[in-house]
């Protein structure tokens, strides 16, 4: 199996995708000719010519013509550089993408694939930071997926574009660069859905998602060190959740976590702990988030460090949950 | 000559009966009759989607707004599954789930109706650029109001065309109302056409109650769409003779203004058009009661219908 | 007390606002000389000339310009037109006004208010049915309210104006019309947050905020019939959130039940079920979240009435809760 | 004469010795920082702050990009405040919390940069609007790049300025690039300024590596608005020395490029300009240096203060 990193299990994807797919398009900011500003599109223009483009710095334009040419038989695959700046554009895909195959009662579909990237890194400000899964959760008809490995960078995103409803992919550029790993490509299309167990444990079931999955881990070794066994959980499908496969958990381990790095309040997390208590499944103790707290996201690394979870503060509180 | 006249005569009739049946189907029953919530009637504005929808090919996209009634019929939607879709009944275009402003009917080349200003346009430019792959020779037709043209989605779709010319004809009805609001206000220079200049693209301001004047300038847009020319932007000059919806109590009308309006109301024009010409009153007059037989009967057909199946509420949502 | 439906309640809270606060202006989309498509901003084009205006249809230059303005000392109040609408714009809200007071360490405030409203109503299509709420309460440095009283209608309108942060009421269109209430003006600026109990019981306890507030109370007389007492608790002010009150009030009665017409998954019902369940209250049944199932709004009543919460259902679902 | 020119030099020179500072700064330290993060340089176009700045009165708004050092500098932002903010410093114009993209400094009349393309100019609409009512004669300054020119909220905000006659200036720094990407690939008509056409508001291309031309111009457009004349747009052609921000490999630069634009960038074009008008050679240098020093000892004075307290990270979320 070749090794690659994050970003490039990406780039693979695409291109198999635009291989195996003559109907895929990629689109986006500085996505054609430049490859990409985390060169994640790299090679497609050569390749591809036409069929991958730069285009203006127009997010309405660049979704909503994504929708367009989903109706009409292509499967567009459209980067917004940053979830943020989805927020200029966002009626193209909950008002419109998500509205074609339902409103039409199924003669028309939207078979789009929107590729994004999210969270903090250093030095990063308010309006290049935020993780906004949970909006796009609450939008019936969109598809979610927040991949943290690079097998799943490539899995997620072949599943997404031969899947034929919209679906928001959420990348992470702390990942695009990380360590090479074994990557199985050309394998078949996986379903949609699904849950990771990245650790197993008796003692309580972690939850988690993207980039913090690595920081979930990490904890989930210090805990051990004293003597807690936690079962980490990962969910790259966000929606459709695999609410089964985290009720099963918590049932055998008693205890609930739930970590992301988007803001607390109204996070997917509250999401998950409702699922869970509404399962009655009976808990040792009383499940609890754990996320960014809810405050803006300050540029300096020194401040940003303190709000945004690490495995030091998750390994403190799933102790405490544990410990009682 | 008059031949097409008359079609044309006839195609705008159809619009407006239907357009006045769902008027009285709404309002008639104060219980709430068979069509219930707000409705964007097209009256006084039915030569633009006549003209226009004249010269589409099967093959073209539609893409209209929630003011949208007038542009199925003309491109071939029948009436009976429009009714029924108002009325929310399980034979309507959506099954119901449409409704007066959002619904679709691709089956007859029209793309949809949508109730966000502004929204069709870039979706239309993806239509466009689907054609460029998909080796059809296919154009986009965006309609919109003149309020529109201050939304940034629409500007962001104008550009998108331009940059890439794509096979994309914008045409922008200028009703000169942005619901209660004159458009004349909410623009420095009222003239909507020139801004196709900022993006390099033709834009002319035409006569929007002459089909004529519509096909013409819609079959000439359509040309250089398909030669790979590119967009064009088309200002058709109109006026609604009703409401922004049904029951709006239009106090923003300048006394004397219905008046004017519907001395140069299209339908009125063209019978005057006709009658000059010595086409026999009592032909003139068939086209009208034609079309208003169809209209009563396809509503009667709706009515009778069944509603909706909620059992079905919660189909359609994913593959 | 004058007597007053929900609408004009809202009238004349901005009558009032315009009058003591010179700062005010008000804007938006046909709100000028035309007094608003619900004819809530009636009066005050006439009254403050200047200071009421339309606007473009531009709700990313509306917004941002009070983002503006706000910054300069004066106290914007527009509007969008319905709260759908708000998602061509999101940016405004989201990554201009929320951040203005945090990253600039108070230098610079964003006192404005933004008023619309939701939810469906018959014949309206899946674009303008929407309840988006819990995608505002998951932005730090926004407050939410959701009035649905008249007196509510004017009280919390009053205390948004009058804060010095960005502050979103969400009204709904379906009670503008209703029933005349009596409504105390000119009282003194109330402060923000608090729960309503709408009704007293100790069988269960119903958390629910804005147009579903009636059906819920319907809900409760219906039960109070089977002997079931409900307590009905309503949150006007989602941000902040009293989660004190839905924890005391669950503490006494055991029985926890969320009612809102959002989509169930990522609604705000979540969030409250996850505080409830995170603060450890003993239950003697797992809590239930009621809402609109995970779908678009079909157009047709008898479709949209299938799917939005009414009376029956509400009843129905607690019943289960409590009989088990 | 010469005297203002010389002190545009020094004004050009205090820039692009921040920035270039800022860059050793950033890249010097592999083990990363004191910098960290994405940040982006104006370096080659200082002459469009410089002009503008020195022509605008302390009650004016000013509205920037992620590309506003040299905006911040040139309005009278002290350096050492600012690099402590890129530094993370509790001494930073914002404590650290808004960082290279993001920092506001209003105490000195400048409102913020921002690091959403295009999101700054509905904004600065808002700023003139509230000086319509405060009594003040307030004009707002919104700044933003070629590529903004094709965001939705760009063309809000044009049109809401021009319909209501605020007194806006709409700075457009045409650099040729949208981060790796020509305009020129991304528009139709490459002139700019003639979309200021499209909402009846003036618009000129101007020669944006002049102060002195920026001046003329920003400071006619100041008057029209004072006037009540309302907004004007100014396309100022310009050139970034440097990547769109530090790491950019520049592999969309055409051979030559650099060389051809290094000729005609500001600095190096007034200084010829000094010398040939006679102005000794060591004055123009001093002019350099005098920068550089203060330059330097401002990076060193921030780096030496204390890092933002994690303990205050929570503070100002709210009134
Ligand atoms: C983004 C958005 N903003 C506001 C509205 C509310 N609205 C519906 S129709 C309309 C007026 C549109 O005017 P115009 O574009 O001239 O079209 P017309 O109705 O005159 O045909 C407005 C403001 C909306 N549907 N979408
Ligand atoms: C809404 C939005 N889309 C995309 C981006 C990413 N981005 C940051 S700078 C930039 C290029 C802007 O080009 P231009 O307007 O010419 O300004 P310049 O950087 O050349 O000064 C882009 C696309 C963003 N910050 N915001
Ligand atoms: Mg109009
Ligand atoms: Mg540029």
């Amino acid at each position: 199996m070749p090794e690659m990193t994050y970003g490039e299990a990406v780039n693979a994807a695409l291109h198999r995708l635009m291989e195996e797919l003559p109907e895929t398009l990629v689109y986006g900011e500085d996505v054609g000719v430049p490859g990409g500003v985390f060169g994640v599109t790299r090679g497609l223009r050569k390749q591809y010519g036409e069929r991958a483009f730069d285009t203006p710095i127009s997010e309405s334009a660049i979704l909503g013509s994504a929708v367009g040419a989903a109706m009409f038989g292509r499967r567009p695959i459209v980067e917004i550089m940053w979830a943020d700046f989805s927020l200029v554009a966002l009626d193209q895909i909950v008002n419109q993408a998500a509205n074609v195959r339902y409103v039409s009662g199924g003669r028309l579909t939207a078979p789009l694939t929107i590729r994004t990237q999210q969270g903090n890194a250093p030095g990063a400000c308010a309006q290049h930071s935020q993780c906004l899964e949970a909006l796009f959760l609450h939008v019936p008809g969109l598809r979610v997926c927040m991949p943290s490995t690079p097998q799943d960078a490539y899995d997620l995103l072949v599943t997404a574009v031969h899947c034929d409803d919209p679906v928001l992919v959420i990348e992470n550029r702390t990942l695009y660069f990380g360590r090479k790993e074994p990557v199985e490509t050309g394998g078949p299309v996986r379903p949609m859905g699904g849950a990771r167990t990245r650790r197993e444990g008796s003692d309580v079931t972690i939850v988690t998602w993207g980039a913090m999955t690595q920081r979930v881990l990490e904890a989930a070794g210090a805990l051990a060190g004293d003597g807690i066994e936690a079962e980490v959980l990962e969910t790259p499908w966000l929606n459709p959740f695999d609410t089964g496969a985290v009720v099963a958990s918590v049932a055998r381990t008693g205890r609930l976590a739930v970590v992301h790095e988007a803001n607390v309040t109204g996070g997917f997390g509250a999401e998950v702990v409702a699922r869970v208590a509404g399962a009655g499944v009976p808990l040792l103790a009383p499940p609890i988030r754990i996320g960014t707290p809810d405050v803006r996201m300050p540029a300096a690394p020194v401040l940003a460090q303190s709000l945004v979870p690490d495995a030091a503060r998750i390994t403190g509180d799933v102790r405490g949950l544990v410990k009682g | 000559m008059s031949e097409r006249r008359l079609a044309d005569l006839l195609a705008m009739w159809r619009i407006r009966a239907f357009e006045e049946k769902v008027r009285d189907l709404r309002t008639g029953d104060p219980a709430g009759g068979p069509i219930v919530g707000s409705v964007h009637l097209c009256v006084g504005q039915e030569a633009i989607p006549v003209g226009a929808c004249d010269v589409l090919e099967p093959e073209d996209a539609l893409f209209a707004t929630y003011r949208g009634h007038g542009w199925a019929l003309a491109r071939g939607v029948p009436a009976e599954p429009l009714f029924a879709e108002l009325m929310g009944r399980a034979s309507g275009v959506n099954g119901g789930r449409g409704g007066s402003a959002y619904f679709t009917a691709a089956e007859y080349g029209f793309h949809g109706e949508n109730s966000i200003v502004g929204a069709g346009a870039p979706i239309a430019c993806g239509a466009a650029l689907a054609g460029r792959h998909d080796g059809s020779n296919r154009v986009a037709v965006s309609v919109f109001g003149d309020g529109a043209m201050n939304q940034g989605a629409v500007h962001e779709a104008m550009n998108f065309a331009a940059a890439f010319s794509l096979p994309v004809v914008f045409v922008c009805e200028n009703n000169r109302y942005s619901e209660l609001t004159p458009i004349a206000d909410m623009v420095r220079s009222p003239r909507l056409a020139d801004r196709a200049a900022a993006y390099g693209m033709p834009g002319h301001r035409i006569d929007g109650n002459d089909a004529e004047a519509v096909r013409f300038h819609v079959r000439d847009a359509l040309e250089v769409a398909r030669e790979g020319g590119g967009p064009t932007l088309l200002e058709c000059m109109t006026e609604r003779l009703v409401g922004h919806y049904i029951g709006d109590a239009e106090t923003y009308r300048q006394p004397g203004e219905l008046e004017r309006i519907r001395r140069r109301e299209p339908i009125a024009r063209l019978r005057a058009g006709l009658l000059a010409d010595g086409v026999p009153e009592r032909e003139i007059d068939a086209v009208e009661r034609r079309a208003r037989t169809e209209m009563d009967a396809a509503a009667e057909a709706a009515r009778q219908a069944p509603l909706a199946d909620p059992a079905t509420a919660m189909e359609h949502l994913y593959a």
